[in-house]
């Protein structure tokens, strides 16, 4: 047996996030310019709250999670936290909660991309700053409703996914797309990247189905075992995530195809999905690396230390293939 | 009221019985032949052998399902006993397969005793139930520490996708379960008791039936038929996946029950419909994937499926 | 009246019944409140200010508005001998529709969800009241159907419909009068007339009429049960529309993921409130006591800050589990 | 007479294959009381509800005040101004008794809300009409059978109604509240309105209604003024059957008494205490012997037989069988050791109505017929076949579900299942309620038959049959024992003496001379 999502541990310094692009930089937000003022603090003598978003079960969440609680640790900064299940409402509860309690930073991880609204302002009242990592505010203002965001380009992780699809497959065969969970922003995005770019690319390769898989391996498999079913002309399957390409990987076991009939590419860079290139079930996975914790600690370091925080800093996303799998394995999470 | 009123049921009573009776049936052979006719590749061994694999585990629960509604209860803690197998497993696994698999099914029966305890007590199954259904999810998540664990061990795998004479390992056993349950029901005493309580409880009490008893044992094996259902779930996918393992198959069952002419009052119990039940939602779902319709349009067909299904029997079932 | 006969009934008079029993069949009534009294001073004992202070109130108060609005609908639904699926699923149409009928302005971001929730409503009540469908299952079907829909106004969820900041609607969602919230105001007085409506109306009393055995007794009695079964589930779904228009408001967009479990959450609410599932006997005081009971216990599990979110269902199941035991054991002393 | 109330002219009404009323008229005139009656199943109920539009009959019209009329239902009836009693009293047990009282006739303040206090009063003020003291405000499900259905009949007639149907008012009445009802009829009669009445009890028919009419089988038999036909003429044209075969049974078909002798008792209960219900009562059964429990309504005759049987937990008392003392008793105990019950009330307590008649017979039976978890089939039918015929069960087939049978039958069922027990101690409260003359007859003479082979037997029943049926009869009021009388000191008379005793004004004997 194996227990996935416990790997940070050993993984290496390269394993953490690198920064790939900021932007908003001619305007970096301190603690006087945020939303008309907010009163300077020392780190290390306050609570800090981490709002997470979906049920930790998967190893992005964990990972996510552990990384905030991880570095806070290291950095002697008193942390709270709590997880909302998937449930905006509880979300919102929580983060009110949280300020209530004398938290006087957040961190927090949207579940999605609208509808905080509440909390946000919330928090304004109270005079904490926001940091958001992950899943990006789109319509409210960095500064004002919240201080920075850092995270990935979730319709760029999609295009690349194309590319690597295309790469995969010699550019033919029917595609099938397992989606996300429906209504939230990252399957939007990633399903978005990934067509624009086929299309921009003028790729041959045919969308021949798309089906929820809500981002879980029980689904990923259960569709996927449908999929093949129907369609025996499947050559290849973009996974949104790689809880799903895992759950498509032993649907193809149980259909008794052979590693790389069906050429599987994914996104998040879990050790299960690349261990899943070594053996040569996956083609290829884009990473979305969930270690928020020291770039996210480190802007709000910069914020208060008046060095100022970027609007947005999005952080540079690996590609694991068949060449590089095995020597970045340690690094996955 | 003595006699229950029945208006409409004067004129066409025939036609209507039989709808009432095989309702499902119909349902069922309608989708398989939309789908024989239109849906490519549907008419295989291996997709319908899909299919059954599929509606196994779902088919499993739904057979406890029906024997808990038999007795006027429902049990919606079936998915988070599921969850608390599933999460069980590999904690074992290191005693070897067989005795991890008594200990997820042991887990069962305890969750079906302290439901079935509380519902004996006097505690409506709906509530008593709830509290399991989230407490037991919770209870899986911490027995796994919340992460989903990868399984190699081959008997388990064997279990969920092993092959006796060409059938599923996972068939077999639904098919076993739903033999042994259509048995109790029509020669043990345990099945007059079960269809007593569930038919009139103050009944049953005086004429001396031991009704705690049925109670208890009624949930035990919903309890043990989840468990069961959620070591076949983890072996199939070679994952233990507390979180979300059996979510939400409350509704499957429930639906699959009710669909198949159980009535959710009590007092009779259908075994064959369930199973029809079962296989008609699966085969919605399969439908609906195979065409690749969006997921919202499946929910409503789901719906309006529902809706005639139990529309179709309503005058037989009381509901 | 002769005395003989004054003799004679005072055995079965409730004076007659001991200290000990009335207690229980008090303690039975206002359970939950107690418990919720209970709880409310360990909170505070534990937390100080933390939990006590005006903020964190105010949040539990926002977030236990919603779940009242839902389980106000749902007494009057388990009171008539029935229950209501579909909440959760309507209260995320009711959202999605809200923010897509928000380009009409206020009124079609308040008309639009209110209208189609009604008809989804209408649907329950006629399958349930008129075509006699059991409850669970009709209200099952709308729950997937609500939900599809929702999707679907959503394009799988590919849209996010977004209600403009000025629009009249989000101001007033998001304002707030010395401190509380517009929701929690909006839902206190839904609350308010609906215990009105309940307690003192002739509907009110029908509807417990309705839940007494199978509605049968009631139909004999030459009451319209058919008429005020639909108008329970209109009812219901008009409120969960209501709570999503309010979160819609709030959050200033449409979800169609919302309020998914949100049933058996008020359902739960109404249950440790005291009201009997199967419908007949209870009260909208306890259902509130109910559902401020769960939100406070989730605030408190959250004070505790380090307690992992599986820990948080370990302890509300149980919890839910001990509530009614309690009640249980009450009720069965005060039977005998 | 001018224009009647009421006419039914020619209406069938089938269910599936039965024909449950076949061309039946019927006119009810002002001020006139009509009774309606007929065996189990000949179709008075489905009259009434036909009358009242819960049923829509396939043929035939009904004339309500002059107008041809078709009620949707009994709202629509009940807002026409016709106010019904159905069988089987079954009003809302968890809303108040004033609440039940004026359900559909809310009393509303201006603003339209309910007048409560108003309510409270009227309530109080109706029900003392009918000697009923309760607090009004109690649910109504915490009452007795026999207060529930004075609630139900106070609620019919308080309606402003220009007719008034009652199936079987007084089938879990005691002879006070009987006369209760009758002077509320003649009072009802004399504002010009109609009363439909539907009675096993042919006193009742004579007492109180000026002209009867006979349903056998779905067809009207007989209609005339009730003083233009005998006791026996009736009983013959609802039998069917010349008067010179029905003249030879008796009132009831109770033979002499019973060889009761010195035997020890089989049954012993002393000093039964729940609360509320129970202030000490002690009865004790002896083989062969019939004990009668007598009492007014919510005297505690219930109470106490389920408190032998274990129904109910006790405060107090023990329970002592052939001798040896019961520490734990439930009814699964008292069954093992040969105490069984069939309950009052049939519907709520008795019958599994989805199951079969088999099924329902040997549900007591089960622990007994099964091996090794299997219910053996050969001992099972052996059963089943043998009581059918011995009780002269009228069923399709075992199979049939409980639920089709008329009241008559499904009461046999009932006794059968605790018959094929062979049980020493037979509890039976009520064992004939709502059951018509032949059916109550074949059942008074089982109850003899079966004490001649040395059961013993505990009886719930109305005065009449227990005077006539018991040896030893233990008087009840209020929970207590308030006498016992055996051999020849049983008499109607001296019963009404001991349940009066404490009456201070003894209105309570007040009609009963024989
Ligand atoms: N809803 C129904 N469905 C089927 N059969 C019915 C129904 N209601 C009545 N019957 C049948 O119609 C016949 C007449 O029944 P009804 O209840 O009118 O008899 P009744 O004269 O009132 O008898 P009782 O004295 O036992 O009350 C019976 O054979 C009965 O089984
Ligand atoms: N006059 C009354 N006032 C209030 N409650 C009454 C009255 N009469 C009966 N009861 C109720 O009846 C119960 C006891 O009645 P029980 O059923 O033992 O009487 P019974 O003699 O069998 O009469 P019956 O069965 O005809 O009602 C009591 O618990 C009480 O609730
Ligand atoms: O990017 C993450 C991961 O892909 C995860 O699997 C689901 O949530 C998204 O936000
Ligand atoms: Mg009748
Ligand atoms: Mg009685």
């Amino acid at each position: 047996t194996r227990s996935v999502g416990d790997g940070p541990a050993d993984a290496g310094a390269s394993a953490q996030q690198q920064v790939e692009a900021t932007s908003g930089d001619a305007s970096l937000c301190t603690p006087e310019r945020y939303n008309g003022g907010v009163p300077k603090l020392d780190l290390k003598n306050v609570t800090v709250g981490f709002a997470q978003s979906e049920k930790e079960a998967n190893p992005f969440r964990i990972t996510e999670t552990q990384s905030i609680k991880d570095e806070a640790a290291r950095r002697g900064i008193k942390l709270i936290t709590t997880n909302a299940q998937s449930d905006l409402n509880k979300e919102i509860a929580d983060i009110q909660g949280m300020i209530a309690q004398g938290a006087k930073v957040l961190i927090i991880s949207p579940l999605n991309s609208e509808g905080l609204d509440p909390a946000l302002k919330a928090a304004q009242d109270a005079k904490v700053p926001i940091m958001t990592i992950d899943r990006l505010l789109t319509t409210k203002r960095a500064c004002v409703d919240y201080l920075g965001w850092i995270g990935s380009d979730f319709v760029k992780q999609g295009a690349r996914a194309a590319d690597a699809m295309i790469t995969a497959t010699g550019d033919k065969g029917e595609v099938a797309i397992l989606l996300g969970a429906s209504g939230v922003n990252v399957t939007v995005d990633r399903t978005k990247g990934f067509k624009d770019q086929l299309a921009a690319k003028g790729s041959a390769l045919k969308v021949v189905a798309e089906q929820t898989g809500d981002f879980t391996r029980e689904k990923g498999r259960a569709v996927t075992e449908q999929l093949i079913s129907a369609n025996p002309g499947i050559s290849a399957i973009y996974a949104e995530n790689d809880e799903m390409a895992l759950g498509a990987v032993a649907a193809l076991k149980a259909a008794g195809k052979k590693p790389g009939d069906v050429k599987i590419v994914t996104i998040d860079g879990t050790r299960g999905a690349v261990q899943g290139i070594v053996d040569g079930w996956i083609a290829a996975v884009i990473e979305s690396n969930p270690r928020f914790g020291p770039l996210a600690f480190q802007a709000l370091e910069d914020f208060y230390a008046d060095k100022g925080v970027p609007a947005k800093t999005i952080i540079s996303d690996k590609e694991y293939t068949p060449e590089n799998a095995k020597a970045e394995l340690a690094n996955a999470y | 009221m003595t006699e229950p009123t029945v208006a409409g049921r004067t004129g066409a009573a025939g036609r209507v019985t039989w709808l009432s009776d095989y309702g499902v049936y119909l349902a069922l052979g309608v989708l398989l032949s939309f789908n024989l006719v239109f849906t490519p590749n549907f008419a295989t061994v291996a997709n319908l052998r899909l299919q059954l694999v599929q509606v196994a585990p779902v088919a499993i629960v739904a057979l406890g399902m029906a024997l808990v509604i038999g007795t006027g209860g429902i049990d919606l803690s079936v998915g988070s006993t599921m969850a608390i197998a599933a999460a069980l497993l590999p904690l074992y696994l290191g005693y070897g397969p067989w005795p991890a698999i008594a200990v997820a099914v042991l887990a069962g029966a305890a969750v079906g005793l302290v439901n079935g305890g509380l519902v004996a007590y006097g505690i409506q199954p709906i509530v008593a139930t709830l509290g399991l259904l989230v407490a037991g999810r919770g209870m899986a998540l911490v027995l796994a520490d919340g992460r989903l664990v990868e399984i190699f061990d081959p008997t388990l795998a064997a279990i969920g996708g092993g092959q006796v004479l060409e059938v599923p390992l996972p068939v077999l056993m639904a098919l076993a379960v739903a033999a042994a349950a259509a048995f109790v029901l029509r020669c043990a005493a345990f099945g007059r008791r079960l269809l007593a309580v569930g038919g009139n409880r103050p009944a049953a009490l005086l004429a001396g039936l031991p009704v705690r008893r049925t109670l208890v044992t009624v949930y035990v094996i919903s309890g043990v038929l989840a468990a069961m259902a959620g070591v076949l779930t983890t072996g199939r996918q070679s994952a233990s996946d507390p979180s979300f393992t059996g979510l939400l198959i409350e509704l499957s069952a429930i639906t699959a029950v009710v669909v198949g002419g159980t009535p959710l009052a009590g007092g009779r119990v259908r075994i064959l419909g369930t199973l029809m039940g079962a296989l008609l939602m699966q085969l919605i779902i399969a439908t609906v994937i195979q065409h690749d319709l969006h997921d919202s349009t499946a929910r409503m067909i789901q719906a309006a499926i529902i809706v005639a299904a139990v529309y179709a029997q309503r005058n037989r079932s009381g509901t | 009246m002769t005395t003989g006969q004054a003799e004679r009934a005072a055995p079965f008079s409730p004076a007659a019944g001991t200290g000990r029993t009335r207690l229980a069949a008090l303690a039975r009534r206002h359970g939950a409140a107690l418990v919720l009294v209970l709880v409310v001073l360990l909170g505070s004992l534990t937390f100080g200010s933390n939990f006590t202070g005006p903020g964190n109130l105010g949040a539990i108060a926002l977030d236990a508005s919603y779940l009242l609005l839902v389980a106000t609908g749902m007494t009057f639904v388990i009171l008539s001998g029935g229950i209501d699926l579909s909440v959760g699923s309507v209260l995320a149409l009711s959202g999605v529709l809200a923010a897509y009928g928000s380009r009409w302005g206020t009124a079609g971001a308040v008309l639009l969800p209110l209208a189609i929730c009604g008809l989804i409503g209408l649907v329950n009540g006629l399958l349930v009241g008129r075509a006699r469908l059991a409850p669970f299952v009709v209200t099952l079907a709308t729950l997937l159907f609500a939900r599809g829909l929702a999707f679907a106004v959503s394009q799988e969820g590919n849209q996010v419909y977004i209600i403009p900041a000025d629009l009249a609607l989000t101001r007033i969602g998001q304002a707030s009068v010395l401190g509380v919230g517009v929701p929690v105001l909006i839902a206190l007085a839904v609350f308010a007339a609906a215990g009105v409506v309940l307690n003192r109306t002739r509907f009110g009393l029908r509807v417990f009429a309705a839940g007494n055995g199978d509605g049968h007794a009631a139909e004999l009695m030459g009451l319209p049960v058919a008429g005020i079964r639909v108008r329970v589930y209109v009812l219901s779904s008009l409120l969960a529309g209501l709570a999503g228009v309010l979160i819609a408001a709030q959050t200033a967009s449409g979800l169609p993921t919302l309020g998914e479990g949100r049933e058996l959450e008020a359902i739960a609410a109404v249950v440790i409130g005291g009201t009997l599932l199967t419908g007949g006997a209870g009260s909208l005081g306890g259902t509130l006591a109910g559902v401020l009971l769960l939100k406070v216990i989730q605030n408190l599990i959250n004070q505790v800050g380090t307690l992992s979110s599986a820990y948080q269902q370990v302890v509300s199941g149980t919890f839910l589990v001990l509530v009614v035991l309690v009640q249980a054991a009450l009720a069965r002393r005060r039977r005998q | 007479m001018n224009e009647p109330v009421c006419e039914a002219h020619a209406i069938s009404k089938r269910f599936g294959g039965t024909v449950a009323l076949d061309q039946v008229s019927l006119r009810l005139d002002a001020g006139e009381a009509h009774a309606l009656v007929g065996e189990n199943g000949a179709g008075k109920s489905t009259l009434i509800k036909v009358l009242t539009g819960v049923h829509r009959p396939e043929d035939g019209t009904i004339r309500y005040l002059g107008r041809p009329v078709s009620f949707s239902g009994p709202a629509d009836a009940q807002d026409a101004g016709i106010s019904t009693i159905y069988q089987e009293v079954e009003l809302a047990p968890l809303l108040s008794v004033a609440d039940n009282l004026f359900l559909g006739r809310e009393r509303i303040t201006r603003l339209r809300l309910l007048d409560r206090s108003r309510l409270r009063r009227e309530a109080t003020e109706v029900l003392a009409r009918y000697g009923v003291a309760v607090d009004v405000r109690r649910p109504l499900g915490e009452l007795g059978l026999g207060i529930r259905q004075m609630v139900a009949i106070a609620r019919a007639v308080s309606a402003r109604a220009r007719l008034v149907i009652m199936d079987e008012p007084t089938s879990s009445l005691a002879p006070r509240e009987v006369d209760r009802l009758a002077d509320v009829i003649e009072v009802l009669r004399e504002q010009g309105i109609a009363i439909l009445y539907v009675t096993h009890k042919l006193d009742e028919v004579f007492r109180v209604c000026q002209r009867v009419s006979v349903l056998r089988d779905g067809r009207l038999v007989h209609t005339g003024p009730v003083r233009e036909i005998s006791r026996i003429g009736l009983v013959a044209a609802m039998l069917g059957r010349p008067v010179a075969e029905v003249r030879r049974h008796g009132v009831t078909s109770f033979g002499e008494a019973h060889e009761v002798g010195r035997a020890a008792p089989v049954l012993r209960a002393e000093a039964l205490v729940r609360a509320h219900a129970l202030h000490g009562v002690s009865v004790e059964v002896r083989p062969g012997e019939v004990v009668g429990l007598a009492g007014l309504l919510g005297s505690g005759r219930s109470e106490t037989a389920r408190a032998v049987f274990g129904a109910d937990p006790l405060d107090a008392g023990s329970v002592e069988v052939a001798g040896h003392a019961r520490r734990r008793w439930n009814p699964a105990i008292a069954i093992r050791s040969g105490v069984c019950m069939v309950p009052e009330d049939r519907k709520a307590e008795g019958v599994v109505p989805g199951l079969s008649v088999r099924d329902n017979i040997t549900l007591a039976a089960l622990p007994r017929l099964t091996r090794g978890g299997l219910v053996s089939r050969r001992a099972r039918d052996r059963i089943v076949d043998a009581f059918i015929r011995r009780l002269g069960i009228k069923v399709s087939s075992p199979d049939q579900k409980v639920g089709e049978l008329s009241g008559g039958n499904q009461q046999k069922v009932l006794l059968a299942r605790m018959l094929c027990l062979h049980p020493a101690v037979l509890i039976l409260d009520e064992p004939t309620r709502g059951i018509d003359i032949g059916a109550k007859a074949e059942i008074q003479a089982l109850i003899d038959e079966l004490a001649q082979e040395g059961l013993g037997v505990l009886l719930v029943a109305e005065l009449e049959e227990i005077v006539e049926g018991a040896d030893t009869v233990v008087v009840l009021r209020d929970g207590t024992a308030a006498g016992v009388l055996r051999g020849a000191e049983i008499g109607e008379r001296r019963i009404m003496e001991l349940i009066a005793a404490a009456d201070s004004d003894g209105s309570a004997g007040g009609r009963f001379d024989d």
